[in-house]
């Protein structure tokens, strides 16, 4: 029950975060785009490239949306509500995201498209940055917590929440997770302007359709995993527990689509140099000053 | 108990078949990505087993790591795609005896060895995590700081290597 | 829930999910069925056909990270259960851990000094 | 009804996916995007959504006439789109070889409006169709050639193993250059196809850079050297080759002929053309096929690099089950299937001795990529090819495929053209700055004539200039935005540049306070600068016009001196840097510039043709098109030109494109050349 | 349950036959590191067999999971690290040139 529950709300943020895509890339509203593309992607064909690494290019989009499911089922909505309340499932998130690289690389090679091989080693690339980036914050997070079990997690913001108590951590996360989600501007494996498409480029109907859910669910486990860990979850007055995750998340997400329509796609240059000589050095010292902090603030 | 047992064995034939498949395929982006998979089935094969953290760990560590000897696989390797479908092994007789004889005396020694009562209940997930963490702090405390240590080492080592100085260039 | 429920209930789900994607796909078959016509196989470039194999030895210009990478990588597998402990052993913890992130950092700092902290 | 429907009858959930899919338009343009603005043609604001690749897009939009080079491109970009697609046709004349228009309509946002609201109902009932017929182009077809995947220079017609390394030769397509029907290239004719396409390969390769091997002749992309056929060139090219002791086979399989090699009998690796000793052992050198008799098992290699040096090939025998040895310099198994437990490597050494080296020393396979002549992010029509060395350029060949410009000034010659078709056809080359054009053909032609202009049709015809000027720079803003994903500026710059087509003064001056805010808005854009900085440095030479020159720290600009322009205030806009930061500083400098000058101008009117009357003379002239000064020089006769010479900024920034983006990231490759705003219309060959 | 003991050791040592073919059959340096990962993959599994049936209580066990997870990695980087370097200089990572281009 909890877990239809969950992906049901998976299913719906996911539809939400479609309609603020869409918003951010053209400005405007549609509450029923989302179900019109859908239908119309269906309603498309779906080529398999020439000679293509038919196995990778078939169960990149797959692999993308069990990866996204997997992160956003130890991530709880309420107390109670979460499908798996795993003992390890900070480090699970971890584990799950990894995945949608391995996704993006197979997207990639498989088609044997110059675009599409590009956009998929260079998400390798951006991984490089990254994933520093979401393991050391969220260690932080689990310093403060002393557990990895995300509903722990959240009950140990009862008094303030980790946005306020770790802000440097949360900023770090918060970009690299865009990253992760290769949301823009860190949109450099699909990179419309460079890469016409990238890894997405010889994807099209129900494959398309397929990742594009993926993606879809990525962000929300993404925006979900930043409420979670940063913004005390589901804690809030009035509303309804579950309420506030879902607000707090599409919160989050729209705040990843505003900042990414607004900034310029970042060069994977300056991305991985920024995220190894400034990045890593002020994670490490984030979990420094949380370090003292627990120790100080009991 | 038994569905205990079934996972193992069949995320153990997982990771064999896996491991097979990475000598087997002559593209080298799927014999990366098959090593991926069959150290993904061992991490599954640890949840089986219970030791949650390890599991985990390892299904998180091996997909960046193996994602990572893919491109390095592909920088280097004569025909990454696979489409000349050529021959990459030597002297396979005498390898496949050695592997059939490494492998059988380690499986003889598996099936042979009087395991003594075998332990029937494993800690809780969270216990093992927290214990695992007063391990690291306390006895094996100088083992953790070695692996510093030698982290340190492969760093220089790696960096050392790999990377060539570019003169009259600062390293940016 | 047991562990293993859970465990069980993960691969579920992620067996589940496969599933979805194949019905989705199922669904959109019975639309109709792809129709093959010359030229549209061939990946996509722009307006040329290009039908030559690109899987060649591609230049990841970013391997001195990656070097990196691998090593400095692993020293998440120690911090997880040592942040779990953190608060219970108290400074002792923060002391031994910042002794292994010094040395790691130091790693860190000869790599980018002979540059590999750099597109190659 | 559309052409591109799928095929089948109707059912419950085709006639749902059709209509979601008449909501949903992703739509590629042709010529570009650009184009479509300078047309007046706002297409975002029509509800088509933009689509990154052909494979998302489900209409074609083809936004004036397209030259047939360009429709041939359409007609690949059709091909690649999914089924059910349409196409589109704005003010478009001849579509072949695109199918017929689905939707054709007049070139303005009206009808732009009227015909996207006509294209939804005919996909919603047309998207399916039982009698829906293929599309095929000669474009399209393509022939199977093998090549080698370690040495791409080796290009055969039938199945086979590598002659250098005996590698399987693997299928793939190339495109037919109409010489040969697809059908007469049949794998089993294998020897006589050889013969009858005249000495084999039709590969063409340079003789300083093997890398570089084309399927038709021309000239080398890196070094400008006529390119020579590939045959001609292994001849002579290997014989330093052959010297070398390292690997045996490379040599060995240079050289056709199996008779005069020489090797060690204990090192079957030393290969040699002629006797000698050992550089390994010392031991004489003895003819191999004797060598390969004595010692069977070590004249494996030998005896493989001659296999392969053969010249026909079995397919590669997997099994590998026998290994006859010795003189068999036959046919009969390939190079490289040996018995288990003993094998020979293909030498990868020798494979990639020869590769050109990366600045980091190490030497990767380098592919050729398409980013043209339709690539979003790039002017429609110019045809870029970049050499990738990972993600990084290593050389790029730019052209300019339309030669509107060429053709434009080309029919000047002979009988000569009436001035006022002259200036028509020149108006009409470029369709991103039809105005600075029919306004350089009337200041040549009234040069000519000697003919002096009023000084108020003078100062609107400079008013029309800039606000061509404006809609350009807004239209290349929105592009260069689009690229680097800032979606919010480069959605209000279309609709801006679209709108700017035909305003008169009052009109503007409403616009531009929208322009303003969008100026500020993009200068106050975080990280822009760095992520702009060093892209694309050009340093400023006599050659650089326009935009880019004025990036470049030079105030070359054919408006300076211009009397008009005196008198409006204008002063020429700098910026030191050279790289795509300034040029971008620049642009929108001047677009605010323009505000001022078109305000100043008051009127705007570039109608009218030269009234040159009889007259007879030369006369040059210059103006100052958006992209930089074009100069036109004319001969006129009795009021025909004669002869017309014509030199546009394009060119020149066509010509540097090769060096801008070398060792450039991908992605910081594309920005330089996004950022020169080259127009490929107005390039003179 | 002694079932699962003999499972988990039966795979680790089927993953040490498959590590100790490739390692030795395979002619590239890249590829030989694969077939280390494997046998280091198949120690994996017996210490984490060992640690869970026979001594839960003995986390140094877990700590030597760790420990050749460390040294996976490690061997990897450096590993790459000396294939780069190799690639650099020979154009080439197959053992076999190894020996032939020394002189």
């Amino acid at each position: 029950m909890t877990t239809v529950a969950v992906l049901a709300a998976l299913l719906a943020g996911a539809y939400a975060v479609a309609v603020l895509e869409a918003w951010a890339r053209t400005g405007r509203m549609r509450p029923g785009g989302p179900l019109f593309a859908a239908a119309a992607l269906i309603g498309r064909e779906s080529f398999v490239p020439r000679k293509p690494d038919r196995l990778f290019f078939e169960a990149a989009p797959v692999l993308l949306l069990v990866a996204a499911v997997l992160a956003a089922a130890v991530l709880p909505w309420a107390p109670g509500l979460v499908i798996v309340d795993l003992a390890t499932g900070a480090l699970f998130v971890n584990a799950a995201f990894a995945y949608v690289l391995v996704a993006l690389i197979m997207a990639g090679w498989g088609p044997d498209g110059a675009y599409a091989m590009v956009g998929g080693w260079r998400f390798l690339g951006q991984l490089i940055g990254y994933s520093m980036l979401i393991v050391m914050p969220i260690t932080a997070v689990a310093m403060r917590a002393e557990s990895l079990v995300t509903t722990v997690i959240v009950d140990s913001q009862a008094g303030v929440w980790n946005i306020v108590y770790q802000p440097l951590g949360f900023v770090l996360f918060f970009i690299a997770a865009m990253a992760l989600a290769f949301l823009p501007p860190f949109d450099l494996p699909t990179a419309p302007g460079e890469l016409a498409g990238g890894v997405e480029a010889e994807y099209a109907g129900r494959r398309l359709a397929v990742l594009r859910l993926a993606r879809a669910l990525l962000v929300v486990a993404v925006a979900l995993a930043t409420t979670v860990f940063y913004l005390g979850g589901w804690r809030g007055p009035w509303l309804p527990p579950w309420a506030w995750t879902g607000l707090k998340t599409l919160a989050v997400a729209a705040a990843m689509f505003a900042l990414g329509g607004r900034l310029p796609r970042v060069r994977e240059a300056h991305f991985l140099a920024w995220c190894w000589k400034l990045g890593i050095p002020l994670a490490l010292l984030n979990i420094f000053v949380v370090g003292l902090l627990v120790l100080a603030v009991p | 108990m038994h569905a205990q047992t079934f996972f193992i064995a069949f995320f153990g034939l997982a990771a064999v078949w896996f491991g097979v498949a990475v000598f087997r395929t002559s593209s080298m982006v799927r014999s990366a990505l098959a090593l991926l998979f069959s150290q993904t089935a061992i991490g599954a094969m640890f949840l089986a087993m219970q030791t949650e953290f390890l599991g985990v760990l390892q299904i998180m560590m091996m997909a960046t790591e193996m994602s990572i000897m893919a491109i390095f696989m592909v920088m280097y390797m004569m025909d990454p795609g696979g489409l000349g479908a050529m021959e990459m092994t030597h002297q396979k007789r005498f390898s496949i005896a050695a592997g059939a004889i490494g492998g059988g005396a380690a499986l003889a020694v598996a099936v042979l060895t009087p395991w003594g009562p075998v332990v029937a209940q494993a800690p809780a997930a969270a216990q093992q995590t927290r214990a695992l963490g007063l391990e690291l702090l306390g006895r094996s405390m100088l083992v953790f700081e070695t692996a510093g240590v030698t982290i340190l080492t492969a760093m220089i080592a790696a960096t050392a290597v790999a990377v060539r100085r570019r003169e009259g260039k600062a390293a940016r | 829930m047991s562990t293993l429920a859970q465990y069980a209930l993960l691969l579920g789900l992620a067996v589940g999910s496969a599933g979805a994607a194949l019905a989705l796909y199922g669904l959109a078959r019975a639309v109709g069925r792809e129709r093959r016509e010359p030229g549209k196989d061939v990946p996509a470039t722009a307006g040329r056909l290009s039908p030559k194999p690109v899987w060649v030895r591609y230049h990841a210009r970013y391997y001195g990270y990656a070097l990196l990478f691998l090593a400095f990588d692993m020293e998440m597998a120690f911090m997880y259960p040592w942040a779990v402990v953190y608060r219970h052993e108290g400074l002792v913890a923060l002391l031994d851990m910042g002794v292994f992130l010094a040395i790691l950092f130091l790693g860190l700092l000869y790599g980018w000094s002979r540059g590999a902290l750099r597109r190659q | 009804m559309i052409h591109g429907a799928r095929r089948g009858a109707w059912s419950g959930l085709r006639r749902l996916t059709a209509r979601a899919q008449a909501q949903m338009l992703a739509a590629i343009v042709v010529p570009g995007p650009e184009v479509a603005a300078a047309l007046g043609l706002d297409l975002a604001g029509a509800g088509l959504l933009p689509a990154a690749s052909p494979r998302h897009a489900s209409v074609l939009v083809v936004a004036g006439a397209l030259p047939a080079q360009l429709r041939e491109a359409a007609a690949v970009l059709y091909a690649q789109m999914m089924r059910p697609r349409a196409v589109m046709a704005l003010g478009a004349g001849t579509l072949a070889p695109l199918p017929g228009a689905d939707v054709v309509a007049e070139l303005s946002q009206p009808a732009l409006l009227d015909a996207v609201r006509r294209l939804r109902r005919a996909i919603a009932g047309g998207a399916f169709r039982r009698d829906a017929a293929g599309f095929d182009a000669p474009v399209l077809r393509s022939r199977t050639e093998y090549v080698c995947p370690m040495h791409p220079e080796v290009v055969r017609d039938e199945p086979g193993s590598c002659p250098k390394c005996g590698m399987t030769l693997v299928p793939r397509e190339a495109q037919d250059e109409g010489g040969h029907a697809p059908d007469a290239v049949d794998a089993s004719t294998g020897m006589e196809m050889e013969a009858g396409r005249g000495g084999g390969e039709s590969a063409y390769t340079c003789p300083m850079h093997p890398e570089v091997v084309r399927d038709e002749p021309g000239s080398c992309p890196k070094c400008g050297m006529t390119l020579v056929p590939r045959e001609a060139q292994d001849e002579g090219g290997h014989a330093p080759d052959a010297v070398d002791a390292s690997t045996g086979m490379e040599m060995e399989a240079g050289r056709g002929g199996g008779e005069s090699a020489y090797t060690c009998p204990m090192h079957p690796e030393v290969v040699r053309d002629e006797p000698g000793s050992c550089p390994k052992c010392g031991m004489t050198l003895v003819p191999r096929a004797a060598a390969a008799k004595d010692a069977p098992e070590a004249g494996h290699a030998a005896d493989a690099a001659s296999e392969a040096a053969g010249g026909r090939h079995a397919p590669m025998d997997p099994s590998g089950a026998e290994h006859s040895a010795a003189a068999h310099t036959g046919m009969d198994h390939g190079a490289m299937d040996h018995v288990a437990g003993h094998s020979t490597f293909m030498s990868m050494v020798a494979v990639t001795r020869d590769l050109p080296r990366s600045p980091d020393g190490l030497p990767m396979d380098w592919i050729e990529v398409p980013f043209g002549p339709l690539f979003p992010g790039l002017p429609g029509g110019l045809s870029l090819v970049l050499t990738l060395d990972g993600d990084t350029v290593a050389g790029a060949a730019a052209q300019a495929p339309v030669a509107a410009a060429a053709a434009a000034v080309a029919d000047a010659g002979g009988r000569g053209l009436p001035a006022a078709e002259f200036a028509r056809r020149l108006g009409a080359m470029d369709p991103l700055a039809p105005v600075a054009y029919r306004l350089l053909a009337r200041r040549a032609l009234e040069c000519a004539a000697g003919v002096e202009p009023d000084s108020r049709g003078a100062r609107a015809r400079a008013g029309a200039a800039e606000r061509e000027r404006l809609a350009s720079h807004l239209a290349w803003l929105a592009v260069f935005l689009g690229r680097l994903g800032l979606e919010v500026h480069a959605r209000r710059s279309w609709g801006l540049a679209a709108s700017m087509r035909g305003a008169d003064a009052a009109r503007i001056a409403g616009l531009a306070a929208a322009v303003r805010v969008l100026v500020r808005g993009v200068r106050r854009t975080p990280l822009l600068e760095t992520r702009l900085a060093g892209i694309g440095r050009l340093a400023a030479d006599g050659r650089l016009r326009g935009p880019v020159a004025r990036a470049a720290g030079v105030a070359a600009d054919g408006r300076v001196g211009d009397p008009v322009y005196g008198a409006l205030g204008f002063e020429p806009v700098t910026r030191p840097d050279g790289d795509a930061r300034a040029r971008l500083a620049v642009r929108l400098d001047e677009i605010e510039q323009s505000l001022r000058l078109v305000r100043a101008a008051g009127v705007l009117d570039d109608s009218g043709v030269p009234g040159i009357g009889a007259a007879s003379g030369t006369g040059e002239a210059l103006v100052e098109t958006p992209r930089g000064g074009a100069r036109l020089a004319v001969s006129v006769e009795r009021g025909r030109v004669t002869a017309a010479r014509l030199d546009t900024p394009s060119t020149v920034l066509l010509e540097r494109i090769g060096s801008l983006v070398a060792q450039c990231e991908l992605g910081d490759a594309l920005t330089a050349v996004a950022s020169l705003d080259l127009s490929p219309w107005e390039v003179v060959a | 349950m002694t079932a699962a003991l003999i499972a988990a050791l039966v795979t680790g040592a089927a993953l040490f036959g498959v590590g100790l073919y490739g390692a030795l059959s395979q002619t590239n340096l890249v590829m030989i590191m694969m077939g280390v990962e494997l046998i280091l993959a198949g120690a994996l599994v017996n210490l984490a067999a060992f640690w869970r049936f026979l001594h839960p209580g003995a986390y140094a066990g877990q700590m030597f999971v760790l420990i050749v997870m460390t040294v996976m990695a490690l061997e990897m980087a450096v590993g790459f690290g000396v294939a780069t370097a190799r690639f650099r200089a020979k154009g080439s990572v197959e053992m076999e040139e190894a020996g032939e281009l020394k002189g």
